[in-house]
């Protein structure tokens, strides 16, 4: 049976207030539904026949399918067939959360994320092992790599048909997994972050997107990339982690973003095209299965970038790293892979096992 | 008392959750009111949509100036208009907003900043680019704000406007109050692009979407946007998402809606619910508290009522006067 | 040499912008004997219609101008001859006659006889006649300008030099008016003639204008040398009230014609063009201010504030007072008042805007007054 | 000081003395400066046909130039004037209001009653009117009707340079909305014009012409068709009295009814579409208020219930003429125009 796929493309990723205060990215509903058909035809072309996709009134779906029948109209056969999830839509997070775990019980092989951190965490936490190809289309995209989406969607085609053995093709990912108990009831909320968690002073969520400083206390990264944009670029220019090594880092912020009482002063593009002077206090590797218990005692927890939870004196927090948590495509090894074997000529060098 | 972890002090958040009370009860009483036949011509209520009108007028002083919809009486109690005056105009008395000349969907008090509810889906748009362009020119750091439903977004003049406000730089933030209907209509079908966000991008000026059920995040974000636009930084767009716990008018049977849609919508979506329980919860302000100041808010709109009924109606020489300021 | 005996009737020109005049009807008949003063016929402008006096003798020999033509100004449209010149060379000279080409050309001329004076009171605007002779000054009256010496000047500028200017807040002058009194309005007319170099001037001053001329006499004696007082204002309290109010407020010519009208013994003499011209005056930015600043200062409640006749009386300025019997704005009895000092003609059949209305005795009222004088 | 300028340049001075007296005088319009953005000069048209041209040199960003978007700068007209600015916007062709005209007539012209007199809205719309011009269809209509007959606006046509600025003039201090419709083929005319300003009253008809035999009403560019037809008629010994309404609302309807009942026939001569026009508008009320005067029936001159045409030769039959007017004059004094009252 041909391996089937799974699309998550969320249509309200980018449409933060970081537009108005740090000129950060807003993609078309448009242009992801193009990137949508140029994964699409990598698939296809891979010999995918069959795609799952979240159900969404954004416009995506519609423009996708607007681009399909045209397509056809054409007599060209170049997309797979394209089932939406039969689900009602809510138009929140919880519509991702649902079509994974729909997608997920469906048997796909992977799962295509168009989205920003925060919809690849909504995937994350729902996908199993189920491995998770990114695409950026959000504002932070610390977690999804930047690059062609054709590239991606061939990438995951060439594993999700087994012509790239697993053990190139798909590759493990760290999380932090964040537990709180609320003092007054005892209920427990469980969540998680991808790339940071980030807990600050103010307890309301408000807009959720996290650009201000001054109420920064502590930052926990699974990995900290110089290379990425966001609130864990300033662990990444302290001290980097690799995204596949183990563990990763804790960063204390000085009181009141003061950086006069700070021990070290950073200056580090927490959001697109803002650069923050912050002060650090202290740093500390975080290694795995090690619950950190805060020292900021009231609050608000911003998961990749976005204030989800707050939290007072009476609750309890924790936070722990996890390795090995979920599984992506390694769409780079998959590609230098297919080059090396000639997986895309007529006449494929057989496939070298190790 | 714990200390307070919002943006706002306590005053404001109480004088927040009155606004959007007063909204609220006051909606809920036309409602009611409208139904037993009390109230001429043809109303469109507000209710649901409290967080964002009160959102985002809690930045705006009476220099600001907004331009309201036909849904307008949210944006004017927010705005300041006197409740009273209000519900008179609504009655059709002589003693209201506009002496009985304008009636619902004309509520203006431009000593407020409130350039008027509008029948005409979109035309507050241009309108609000004039007020935001009379504020540049005089320098004192007014803002425009122009309200717009999804439906009348699609309104060549809003697009129209949205252009000039990018290309003049104006002082002015279009808000998109997105509950999903125009009118009957879904959203999904008749926005061909799907999201303001691209439409302001298209236009050259950022675009945000905020859930406008939640106070705070309408709150915070029309903060910086407002801001924004008072420094010089021109035109934005804020979509809100919200939800129109009333049809299209008053009447509308809303067959156009899924089954179960009001109640989910009414149990998961009433900001009203979203804000006294976050505040009640953070232990800023106790449920007393807002108690008080519902008995208060529904003391003061059953005397708005009472005064307006018994108010003297326009009279014949009324007809012809405030055509023009001569003639 | 005939030719001196046949005295050509020609068109007028009554002030600066006329151009051409329509006949509209004659007063004589051809054979008629004609003596000085006799009224020939009227004449209609766009500003005004008029009687034209004969200011020769002889008999009408014949009447060239068709009632209801239009003629340029000096065209042939009588001659007067007596009875023994013959009628051929009346024909013959009637044949020759050919209208002055730059005198008539309205345009080329009317230009440069306006000009403007940056004074202390600000720009005036004046217009110079004659060259020779005694230096006289027009001043005209409340809400006038000097086109109310259309029929003066060029009559006085034959044997003088004239000067008419617009007080400040009048015609085309300044609107502004910095002190509306009469030492205020007479410091203006000062300093205008100081600034074109007039030192001593016979005065002439109409309503308003002639109590400016009064006070200029009081104030600085050395600089009048006479006065000819029309229908002057400044010799009693008594005026007109609902005219000057009437006056303010007109916006329209319906409002305006017949407050206009007061100023005539023969209403008929208010053309559209001269309520238009009017209306055209009123509407400029600062006029209104400006008359309502002088009908404050000098006639609050329906009185003159200041009655200057005492005060002329007893200066020794050679004064002649002329006045419309059938003045409706400023009663004619006012000539009264100097009459122990001054020479005082009341003219019968005329109102306020005597020198208007009864232009050729005011005119010969005032050459011989200030032959006299000077 | 007062010399001879065209209507163009009146219009241009009036504009110029009202910004230096107010410094809430803005002007907008498309292409009002010309040449904003691009890489040529600045001030490069003042306006299609140059009538605000040299302005943005005196007047710098009060002259604002706007995309081609009526609806949107029409409305922010109407806009700033409701906050207490006195913009003149140029909706360069009046025909364009089709696509701004609720900002005219929705907004601008009941926020006032709307808002139960608390409103003020000192907006000009100002733009070219009438044919002529071989500008066709939708670039030559003269729609005066349409918006006289809307509550809340003042509607001024001037007919000459001496009219067009004090009009102009007025109608930047009024604090009510007005349309100033500029008849494009007066631009050029020149008339003796104070360098002053000056304001003309609304409501004020300008009685051009006197007469007793009949009464000739129009306005804007009919206006001078009128006098030539009079001027034609006096040689017949026919004297007409020419009224030039100059605003249309409000309209001066005692100067027609006086002259009309001292002549006793009417002839109203209007460049708009003969239906519920200023012409049949002025007929039925001096119908109404003075039928007991009239001597013969009420005629009207009006363009034909066509579009405009461009070809020259059909163009130049469109507008009223002297001859047509003279020839309506001529029906009322006809035995049969008479019978025609009585019948």
């Amino acid at each position: 049976m041909a391996p089937v796929v799974g699309i998550v493309a969320n249509p309200v990723s980018a449409r933060d207030i970081r537009r108005v205060v740090a000129n950060a990215t807003s993609l078309q509903i448009a242009d992801r539904a193009n990137i949508l058909l140029r994964v699409l035809a990598a698939l296809q072309a891979c010999g995918v026949r069959d795609v799952l996709m979240m159900p969404e009134n954004g416009g995506i779906r519609a423009h996708v399918e607007r681009g399909m029948m045209r397509a056809r109209s054409r007599g060209e056969d170049i997309y797979p067939a394209l089932h939406p999830v039969a689900m009602p839509i809510t138009g929140t997070v919880a519509d991702t959360h649902r079509a994974t775990a729909e997608m997920r019980r469906a048997g796909v092989s992977a799962l295509v994320v168009l989205g920003g951190d925060g919809t690849h965490r909504a995937v994350a936490a729902e996908c199993g092992t189920v491995p998770i190809a990114g695409i950026s289309t959000g504002t932070n995209n610390a977690f999804p790599e930047h690059r062609e989406p054709t590239i991606t969607g061939l990438a995951t085609g060439l594993a999700v048909t087994g012509r790239v053995p697993p053990h190139i093709a798909f590759t493990a990912n760290k999380r932090i997994d964040v537990s709180l108990i609320n003092g007054a009831n005892g209920g427990a909320v469980t969540e998680m972050a991808l790339v940071d968690v980030a807990l600050v002073t103010e307890r309301y969520i408000g807009a959720r997107a996290l650009w201000r400083t001054e109420n920064f206390r502590e930052l926990y990264v699974t990995f900290a990339d110089p290379e990425v944009i966001g609130m864990s670029a300033i662990a990444g220019l302290l001290e980097p982690v690799g995204r596949d090594e183990s563990g990763g880092l804790m960063v204390r912020l000085s009181p009141d973003g003061d950086c006069r009482k700070a021990a070290t002063t950073l200056h580090a593009p927490i959001a697109p095209g803002m650069m923050a002077r912050v002060g650090i206090t202290d740093w500390r590797r975080m290694p795995a299965d090690v619950a950190f218990v805060p020292e900021v005692t009231a609050g608000s927890i911003a998961l990749d970038g976005e204030r989800e939870l707050s939290f007072s004196e009476r609750d309890r927090l924790s936070l722990t790293l996890r390795d090995d948590a979920f599984r992506t495509v390694n769409v780079a090894a998959v590609m230098r892979h297919a080059g090396q074997n000639r997986l895309l000529t007529g006449t494929p060098v057989p496939v070298a096992a190790f | 008392m714990a200390q307070n972890p919002f943006p706002l002090g306590k005053d404001e958040l109480l004088k927040a959750y009155r606004t959007m009370r007063t909204i609220r009860e006051f909606e809920e009483r036309l409602h009611v009111d409208f139904a037993k036949g009390d109230i001429p011509g043809f109303v469109h209520l507000y209710a649901g949509e409290e967080a964002c009108a009160t959102g985002i007028m809690m930045h705006l002083n009476d220099n600001d100036r907004i331009a309201s919809t036909h849904r307008g009486h949210g944006h004017c109690i927010a705005k300041g208009v006197d409740v009273h005056a209000m519900m008179a105009e609504i009655y059709g008395r002589s003693t209201g907003a506009c002496r009985g000349k304008g009636g619902s969907m004309h509520i203006a008090d431009l000593s407020k900043g409130m350039m008027g509810a509008n029948g005409i889906l979109g035309a507050g748009a241009p309108l609000i680019c004039g007020a935001a362009l009379a504020a540049k020119v005089r320098g004192d750091r007014g803002v425009g704000i122009t309200f717009v439903g999804d439906g009348a977004s699609n309104q060549g003049t809003f697009l129209e406007s949205l252009n000039l406000a990018a290309v003049w730089n104006l002082p002015v933030v279009f808000v998109v109050e997105n509950n999903g209907y125009a009118e009957s209509t879904a959203m999904e079908w008749a926005v061909s692009c799907d999201s303001y966000v691209d439409r302001a991008t298209g236009f050259g000026m950022p675009g945000v979407t905020v859930d406008g059920t939640d106070f705070f995040a309408v709150y915070e974000a029309a903060g910086e946007i407002i801001r924004r636009a008072r420094d010089g930084g021109g035109p934005a767009l804020l979509e809100c998402n919200m939800v129109r716990f009333y049809g299209h008018f008053e009447g509308d049977a809303q067959t156009y809606r899924a089954k179960g849609e009001l109640e989910a919508i009414r149990a998961t979506r009433d900001c009203l619910t979203i804000l006294s329980e976050r505040v009640i919860e953070a232990g800023v302000i106790g449920r007393d508290e807002l108690q008080t100041i519902d008995r208060e808010v529904n003391a003061l709109i059953e005397d708005a009522v009472r005064a307006a009924k018994a108010a003297p109606l326009p009279v014949a020489e009324d007809l012809l006067r405030d055509v023009y300021v001569s003639y | 040499m005939l030719n001196e005996r046949i005295k050509p009737i020609v068109m007028p020109k009554w002030g600066l912008s006329m151009s051409e005049g329509k006949v509209t009807g004659w007063l004589k008949r051809p054979g008629s004997t004609i003596s000085i003063g006799d009224e020939l016929l009227e004449v209609e402008t766009d500003k005004i219609t008029n009687v034209v006096e004969a200011g020769e003798t002889g008999v009408l020999r014949r009447v060239l101008g068709e009632p209801g033509t239009v003629y340029p100004v000096k065209a042939l449209i009588a001659v007067l001859a007596e009875p023994d010149v013959p009628d051929d060379d009346i024909d013959a000279f009637i044949n020759a006659y050919a209208v002055p080409v730059t005198e008539g050309d309205g345009e080329a001329d009317a230009g440069p006889q306006y000009h403007t004076a940056e004074t202390p009171a600000g720009t005036i605007r004046y217009a110079k006649r004659g060259e020779t002779g005694p230096t006289i000054l027009l001043v005209h009256g409340f809400g006038g300008d000097l086109d109310n010496w259309l029929f003066t000047i060029d009559a006085l500028a034959e044997k003088a030099t004239v000067y008419a200017l617009d007080l400040p807040g009048h015609g085309q002058s300044t609107k502004q008016i910095a002190d509306a009194s009469l030492s205020g309005l007479s410091k203006a007319v000062l300093g205008f003639l100081d600034t074109v170099g007039v030192e001593r001037a016979h005065f002439v001053g109409h309503s308003m204008g002639g109590a400016v001329s009064m006070r200029t006499a009081l104030d600085a004696p050395g600089r009048v040398a006479s006065l000819s007082l029309i229908a002057s204002a400044g010799l009693g309290e008594q005026i007109d009230h609902g005219y000057i109010q009437g006056f303010i407020g007109a916006t329209s010519r319906r409002d305006l014609k017949p407050v206009l009208e007061t100023l005539f013994a023969d209403r008929g003499l208010v053309s559209r063009q001269m309520v238009d011209d009017l209306l055209k005056y009123k509407r400029l930015d600062g006029v209104d201010e400006a008359l309502r600043a002088l009908s404050a200062s000098l006639f609050a409640e329906g009185r003159q504030a200041s009655v200057l006749a005492s005060g002329i009386a007893d200066a020794r300025t050679p004064t002649l007072v002329v006045w419309g019997e059938e003045d409706r704005v400023i009663p004619a009895d006012h000539a009264q008042a100097l009459a122990n000092t001054a020479q005082v003609a009341v003219i019968p059949g005329a109102g306020h805007m005597v020198q208007m209305e009864a232009a050729g005795k005011v005119n010969a009222l005032l050459k011989d007054h200030i032959a006299k004088a000077d | 000081m007062s010399r001879k300028i065209s209507m163009k340049q009146a219009i241009n001075e009036a504009l110029d003395l009202e910004m230096r007296r107010d410094p809430t005088v803005i002007v907008m319009g498309e292409d009002i400066v010309g040449g904003t953005g691009a890489q040529g000069e600045d001030d490069a048209w003042g306006g299609v046909l140059g009538v605000t041209k040299g302005l943005y040199a005196k007047h710098g960003n009060r002259l604002m130039d706007t995309p081609l978007s009526e609806s949107a700068y029409i409305g922010a007209a109407v806009g700033a004037a409701a906050c207490g600015l006195r913009p003149v916007a140029e909706l360069m062709f009046l025909d364009f209001m089709g696509v701004c005209f609720d900002q005219i007539f929705n907004q601008a012209a009941k926020f006032r009653y709307m808002f139960g007199g608390k409103a003020e809205t000192p907006v000009v719309i100002r733009g070219m009117v009438g044919a002529g011009f071989r500008a066709a269809a939708q670039h030559s209509q003269m729609l005066t009707p349409l918006f006289t007959h809307i509550p809340g606006l003042k509607v001024v046509c001037p007919s000459n340079a001496y009219d067009a600025k004090g009009l102009l003039i007025q109608s930047i201090r009024d604090n009510d909305p007005v349309i100033f419709c500029e008849h494009k083929n007066l631009y050029g005319l020149e008339c003796e014009v104070p360098a002053e300003s000056y304001a003309i009253p609304f409501g004020e008809a300008n009685v051009l012409r006197d007469g007793d035999d009949v009464t000739i009403v129009s306005y804007g560019l009919t206006v001078h068709r009128a006098m030539e037809a009079a001027t034609a008629l006096a040689k017949d010994g026919t004297e007409a009295e020419v009224i030039d309404l100059r605003t249309l609302s409000p309209i001066d309807w005692d100067t027609i009814v006086e002259s009309v009942e001292r002549t006793g026939r009417l002839v109203v001569v209007d460049e708009a579409h003969p239906r519920c026009n200023l012409a049949t508008d002025i007929a039925a009320f001096v119908g109404q208020n003075a039928f007991g005067a009239l001597k013969a029936g009420i005629q009207m001159v009006t363009a034909p219930h066509t579009p405009v045409p461009f070809a020259p030769s059909l163009e130049d039959l469109y507008v009223p003429s002297a001859d047509s007017i003279a020839s309506a004059v001529k029906r009322t004094l006809s035995p049969k125009g008479a019978r025609s009252i009585a019948a």
